[in-house]
């Protein structure tokens, strides 16, 4: 491939390599969707119950929770900033909601857990802004602060939302349209206005800008300040979406909800192909990384291997995934 | 120009200071630039000129002093406030995204959008009118860390235009520049400030700045020494002013290359990409230039002899030993050094001090077992320091607080301590200002003298005709023609466009 | 060097019986339900018999357990602790050091060493009142095998056994004497790779991939936590559940029929009882070094069937 | 030296001005160390037990498992890599150990599980560096593998040395020179060779440029990849020492030994002061940034205060440190 800036160069041969290259150039992008497609080919195969329509509305299900959590973590990676408070911000939003549940009712109390995640994460923006402290370590203290009033708030103990909502409470776990549950839809349209947000907005393209080069963007009148904690609030709502579909499934919450999962979804985000130093990546890379990870859990099951080859097929998987993706990417150059 | 004299200045700076760690870089400046003026500032490097663009430009605060303009004082702090005030700023180390493409780069913050969703293709159509304007030829869907160097510059020249600024603050845009698209630049800049917009023009080229600029400011220590209109200016002058006294800025002539000397160097149908078939062969003692248009390969060249990127075919010969699909540490084993054209992403590690990266390529020819023998990296550093007048506070500062012709310098300091067989230069003199583009020629030519063989590729035609015994012109990534000393500029511009379609750039 | 192993050990000196004793508590976490319920039998007991206690928070970080017990040696401020282990392994050393410096230990649901088959000290000198694992295995398999009675699949019940951790030692131990036994008591096929964790959502989809494996499948046993957010799964289908873990939930699920049984650790009662055996030790009195929960704390050995439990309220809910 | 050669400059205000800066520079990176000496000063005032003598060997011993874990995470990036394997290496090599301890002595044990952790630093080393794949999702791959083999190898149970070689397999335990444990005096020889190496030697500049810009290294003939390689083979025996001082103190060793960890000592080379994007930082950094993380769990412990507020005293602690590290550089500049 060649890219010629030269006039001369482009009226001679660039039309014809500029369409191949520029095929290509798609082509080598979805690397990890192969790598996807082929382990979901290799279940297909070896299993009658993977490609049932039961197992894909479970697949879907399962992956909602770690999805929402990686588009969150994709959308501040983009931006060049790591969200390591996300499972604490999920914890201690879905509490406060709970806790809004049990002096109003379920949907205050739902939308009073999305506007805490959304404080949360401004509150998160602001401490690694001002700080001015790496967000990796800046974020890891506040994690620790948001589980901590976690524990406080509730005491440490289990709090639940009064009997007479406790069902209407598990609302997200109800089948809803196209027989997917109701934890699925939330996650699909969160995961498309995202999606949107990122890659079509002028939001978006700060995005990629502050996380490619924070100097160039400010340089541009780019408030980088304001974008890092734009991503921080969109993870922090991210989370707290999360948050409510497991207290939903759970019918209470506390304070130890999804301890650790932030790496997870950093994981799945990465796997997906997004980059860890900014700039680069894509929402859909994140939903792939997390549908990929989900994947090869739920297959295990399906194939009834013995757990204790679990953890190195998994392991061999993501490698064979990710670099997959990294040679056919490298192929192509 | 009189009638612009009594209209209140774009720009008014008065007793600007800065200091970093409590040394001064800028003293008291007071400036004043009118609507329409081209204002060219000059000094050497360190001398403090891309400090007070910084500042202009809100890239920077400064300790003191005020900024006005259109004669209201302003507060700059950021550069959302000077872009507010229709300031456009192209840095000296550059501001690209780079996953981002050149359509993104080019709009960065001013996309085109409706209801904040991005409207891509009015984004285009505008773009094609800048190409159009400057006569650059840039993909508009090209990531810009794929672009060769000139082209990235040209994608920052587009952003600033693109801007349709009052004030243009432009530091070394022409660095990188062939020949001919600085003459597009300039003409440009020319036609914008007759339709009043205000430029503020770094550079070290100083018959560009003499040809285009209306009044030009020599800063020397971080203070200004002199304003004036450039029609009464020599460059001789300009000089006097800047290093404080008078000195040779003639290029040197090389020595002559003995009838008997061997030939060190030889490469054989180089290809790789664009590059399509290269030969040459170098001889002690020579200096061999390479020409071209940017993008013609070059630049690609030498990468493939020194390894840097492995051909597809073809093989080097350095002193007999045949390197084929070598690595660069091959290279360097059989003799050769590279200087590369861009310091921040292949020369220099940036987050180190000054003597790490000046011992970095000859960390093994100074050690005690494993040790880093420190007294002697001190010494070996500071010898070459001097020879190439590396102006560092303190050579355990990190090198990206040293001014870019300083960071130019010590790239260049960083492979002459290796004292290799082949020196292949990429833009040697990027960003190095008159006195010390002038020693780094003695340097080149002396070193040649000594039975080096040196590859030079520079986009400044006259530099590179006066310096090398011979010029190689590539085209399209193929050798078009060798020229011997003494051959006229437009000779080889010629060639290096091609006779059949010169001028088709436009 | 080697330290002198037999200036270790050296007994405490007896405490006065009117002196007012401390208790540290290094439970598992304090967001933990199950801690919750040991801590209140502990409180209870000791300020009813001249103690004060403290509640150490880990939160079920084995490291800082660690760390905190040593530190508790450092500063003197305990008499008595009661170590509910996260790592059993490496909770040996600082056991060992409390031991050394005079301090009482009572180790208490989980053993302190690697052994789970037994509820014997495994640090010498400590006191021992714990619910083996291989203990428990063996529980929730036996109420396994009456649930495929129940229902009505004696010959041919398919049981899915959900693990815990995967493929952690303690798990594994559990597991292990659980599928045994479960084979052993006649089960027709026992399934025990799917991993259904401690919370209900990772229940929930271990259950789903279990229903999608296995639909034919007659009794489901895991933990307590994970078969909440299973059973919902199963609504509709003739399967039934044996949860680990005496929650009010648990015992809601088995009073109503969904579930038919709940392996119930006493869990205040043997809270109580450790505070109780430390604080004797302490005030020199001998106590038995090991206890096992189920057979002394109660009388239907932990195994909790709709008709067992009668009467009885749970001491946590989850 | 000064390498100015102008002479206005170096005659009029050079010589005194210089001092002064290069003094502020100088300080303005020790920022950690001030914060650190707050709280220690902090903790040794408002408790007895503190400056203890006993109290500082616990401190030291219990830092010793995490400090070499930062060590290695620290060399790691330095040189522009993350290795998330760490701690599933230290696991793997402890349970190794034992394995060969079981067969023939403790002293050929604890070799070959140093032998096996540098094997295994050498494998994800490999690994990263040919298949091309970015180091945080590489390696946290090959840990999933490390781990699962751990599960194989032990079959998921506690491993143990025979009977009569337990005593000496708890040697790392035993007390040693000035009265501090044997696990100390490891973690201090280690951490003075590491350190030595990375700042003195030719192997720590070629870390340090290949972290900075790993293109400008390779084009000034530094082999890139075996530099990485050789950061994962430290990392790899700092893991593996680590597992001994664990499997030690336990007596035993088990695949699930200091299960996350790895993130902990990552977070303890940060707090230290070395910049997640590489080519700066120090070892000693890293062991502040342990010895840090340890400390404020420890005052706590010694304090006495309710366990419910640790957490969030612990974050704002963290905070705290890293923002006074963060802004001292700051106003110095
Ligand atoms: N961030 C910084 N920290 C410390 N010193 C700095 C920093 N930035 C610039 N300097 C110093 O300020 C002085 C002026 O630098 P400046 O970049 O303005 O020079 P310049 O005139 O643009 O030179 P050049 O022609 O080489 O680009 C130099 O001595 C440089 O080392
Ligand atoms: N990473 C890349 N991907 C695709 N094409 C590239 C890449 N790098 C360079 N090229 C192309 O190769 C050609 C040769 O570039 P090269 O840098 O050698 O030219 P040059 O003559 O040195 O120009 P310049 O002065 O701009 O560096 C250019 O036309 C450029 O478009
Ligand atoms: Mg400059
Ligand atoms: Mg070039």
């Amino acid at each position: 491939m060649t890219v010629d800036v030269t006039p001369q160069a482009a009226a001679a041969s660039a039309p014809a390599s500029a369409n191949v290259s520029r095929l290509a150039f798609r082509l080598r992008d979805y690397g990890i969707l192969a790598a996807f497609a082929v382990i979901v080919i290799a279940l297909s195969v070896s299993t009658d119950t993977f490609l049932t329509r039961g197992n894909l509305v479970n697949l879907l299900d399962q992956t909602a929770v770690l999805g929402l959590l990686a588009v969150g973590a994709t959308v501040c990676i983009v931006s060049g900033v790591f969200d390591l408070t996300a499972s604490a911000t999920l914890a201690l939003s879905a509490i406060i909601g709970v806790k809004i549940v049990q002096v109003t009712n379920v949907y205050v109390g739902f939308a009073g857990a999305v506007a805490a995640g959304a404080a949360l994460g401004f509150v998160t923006g602001m401490v690694v802004t001002r700080s001015g402290v790496n967000s990796f370590v800046g974020t890891l203290a506040t994690s620790l602060v948001y589980r901590g009033l976690a524990v406080m708030v509730t005491g440490a103990a289990i709090i639940y939302p009064p009997a007479g909502l406790a069902e209407d409470f598990g609302m997200l776990t109800w089948p809803s349209l196209f027989g997917l549950t109701s934890a699925t839809i939330v996650f699909v349209v969160v995961v498309a206005v995202i999606g949107v947000l990122v890659a079509r907005t002028t939001f978006g393209r700060r995005l990629y800008a502050v996380g490619g080069n924070a100097e160039a963007a400010r340089l541009s009148g780019i408030r980088v300040g304001s974008i890092h904690v734009s991503a921080f609030v969109i993870s922090g709502i991210c989370s707290a979406l999360a948050g409510l579909i497991l207290a939903s499934r759970a019918g209470s919450a506390q304070s130890t909800m999804a301890t650790g999962m932030e790496l997870t979804a950093i994981a799945a985000a990465v796997v997906g192909g997004t980059s860890i130093l900014g700039g680069e990546g894509a929402v859909w890379r994140g939903i792939v990384g997390a549908l990929l990870l989900t994947l090869i859990g739920n297959g295990f099951n399906l194939l009834g291997w013995d757990t204790i080859y679990q953890q190195v097929l998994q392991g061999c998987l993501i490698l064979f995934a990710v670099t997959m993706d990294r040679w056919l990417r490298r192929r192509s150059r | 120009m009189t009638t612009r004299v009594s209209r209140a200045p774009a720009i008014s700076v008065r007793g600007i200071g800065k200091s970093y760690s409590g040394v001064p870089v800028l003293r008291d400046v007071d400036l004043d630039i009118a609507p329409g003026e081209v204002h060219g500032l000059v000094g050497e490097n360190g001398a403090g000129k891309s400090t007070l663009l910084k500042i202009v430009g809100g890239a920077i605060r400064a300790d003191q002093g005020t900024i006005s303009f259109d004669g209201e004082q302003v507060s700059i702090g950021r550069p959302r406030d000077a872009i507010a005030h229709g300031v456009s700023l192209i840095s000296q180390e550059g501001a690209l995204v780079p996953a981002l493409s050149v359509l993104d780069n080019v709009f960065l913050a001013r996309w085109s959008h409706r209801a904040s969703l991005i409207r891509g293709r009015a984004d285009r159509r505008r773009l094609d009118e800048l190409k159009e304007l400057t006569g650059f030829a840039v993909d508009p869907d090209e990531r810009v860390d794929r672009l060769p160097i000139g082209a990235q510059q040209q994608v920052e020249i587009l952003r600033s235009l693109a801007r349709g600024a009052r004030v243009l603050a432009m530091d070394e845009p022409t660095a990188v520049l062939s020949e001919h698209e600085k003459e597009n630049l300039l003409g440009l800049i020319r036609r914008l400030a007759a339709a009043g917009t205000t430029v503020i023009l770094v550079s070290h080229f100083l018959d560009e700045v003499l040809a285009v600029a209306d009044r030009i400011t020599v800063l020397r220590d971080g203070a200004l020494v002199r304003t004036g209109p450039a029609a009464e200016t020599s460059p001789r002058e300009l000089v006097a002013h800047m290093v404080g006294r008078e000195i040779d800025v003639l290029y040197p002539d090389p020595s002559p290359v003995p009838a008997e000397a061997p030939v060190v160097l030889r490469a054989r149908g180089l290809r790789r990409g664009l590059v399509r078939g290269v030969d040459l062969e170098v001889r002690a003692g020579e200096i061999l230039g390479i020409a071209g248009l940017v993008g013609s390969g070059r630049t690609e060249t030498l990468r493939l002899l020194f390894g840097a990127d492995r051909a597809a075919e073809g093989v080097v010969e350095v002193d007999g030993v045949t390197l084929h699909r070598h690595t660069p540490r091959q290279a360097m084993a059989a003799g050769m050094a590279l200087v590369p054209e861009s310091r921040k992403e292949q020369g220099l590690v940036m987050v180190r001090s000054v003597a790490e990266n000046v011992a970095l390529s000859s960390l093994p020819e100074r050690r005690v077992g494993p040790f880093v023998n420190r007294p002697g990296e001190r010494a070996a550093v500071g010898g070459i320091a001097t020879s190439v007048d590396i102006r560092a506070a303190n050579p355990a500062a990190a090198i990206e607080t040293l001014s870019g012709g300083n960071q130019q310098k010590a790239l260049f300091a960083k492979w002459l301590l290796r004292s290799p067989r082949v020196l292949l230069v990429d833009e040697p003199t990027r960003g190095v200002d008159v006195a010390a583009k002038t020693q780094i020629h003695h340097l080149i030519t002396g070193l040649a003298a000594d039975g080096m063989a040196v590859v030079c590729v520079s986009s400044e035609i006259e530099e590179l005709l006066a310096l090398s015994h011979r010029v190689l012109v590539l085209r399209h990534g193929e050798p078009v023609g060798e020229y011997p000393r003494g051959t006229t500029p437009e000779v080889v511009i010629a060639a290096a466009f091609g006779d059949d379609d010169e001028g088709a750039s436009s | 060097s080697k330290p002198d192993s037999s200036a270790a050990g050296s007994a405490a000196s007896a405490a006065p019986a009117d002196k007012k004793l401390s208790i540290g508590f290094f439970g598992f976490a304090k967001a933990n339900s199950f801690a919750q319920a040991t801590w209140a039998g502990i409180q209870e007991y000791a300020n009813a018999n001249n103690a004060e206690a403290t509640f150490l928070d880990s939160n079920f970080d084995g490291p800082t357990q660690v760390n905190q017990l040593q530190d508790a040696v450092t500063s003197k401020r305990y008499d008595v602790v009661i170590v509910q282990a996260n790592d059993g392994t490496a909770m040996v050393n600082p056991v060992k050091q409390a031991i050394a410096a005079g301090i009482t230990v009572v180790v208490e649901f989980t053993p302190v060493g690697g052994k789970y088959d037994t509820a014997d000290p495994q640090v010498p000198g400590t006191i021992n009142i714990i619910d083996p694992p291989t203990v428990n295995g063996d529980g929730l398999a036996k109420l396994g095998i009456d649930a495929c009675k129940s229902a009505g699949a004696a010959t041919g019940c398919k049981v899915a056994y959900l693990q815990g951790f995967a493929n952690y030692p303690l798990d594994t131990a559990r597991t292990k004497a659980a599928a045994d036994a479960l084979k052993a008591g006649g089960a027709a096929e026992v399934i025990s790779n799917f991993v259904g964790g401690y919370t209900p959502d990772t229940g929930r989809a271990a259950m789903q991939n279990l229903l999608q494996a296995h639909p034919d499948v007659n009794v489901v046993i895991g933990s307590s936590q994970a078969l909440e957010g299973a059973t919902p799964l199963a609504s509709g289908k003739k399967i039934t559940f044996v949860g680990n873990g005496g929650s009010t939930q648990a015992y809601g699920f088995v009073n109503d029929g969904t579930w038919y049984g709940v392996y119930s650790v006493p869990e205040k009662k043997s809270g109580a009882k450790a505070a109780e055996l430390g604080l004797a030790k302490a005030r020199g009195q001998s106590v038995p070094e090991s206890t096992v929960v189920c057979t002394t704390l109660t009388s239907f050995d932990c195994l909790g069937t709709k008709a067992s439990l009668q009467g009885q309220t749970a001491d946590y809910s989850d």
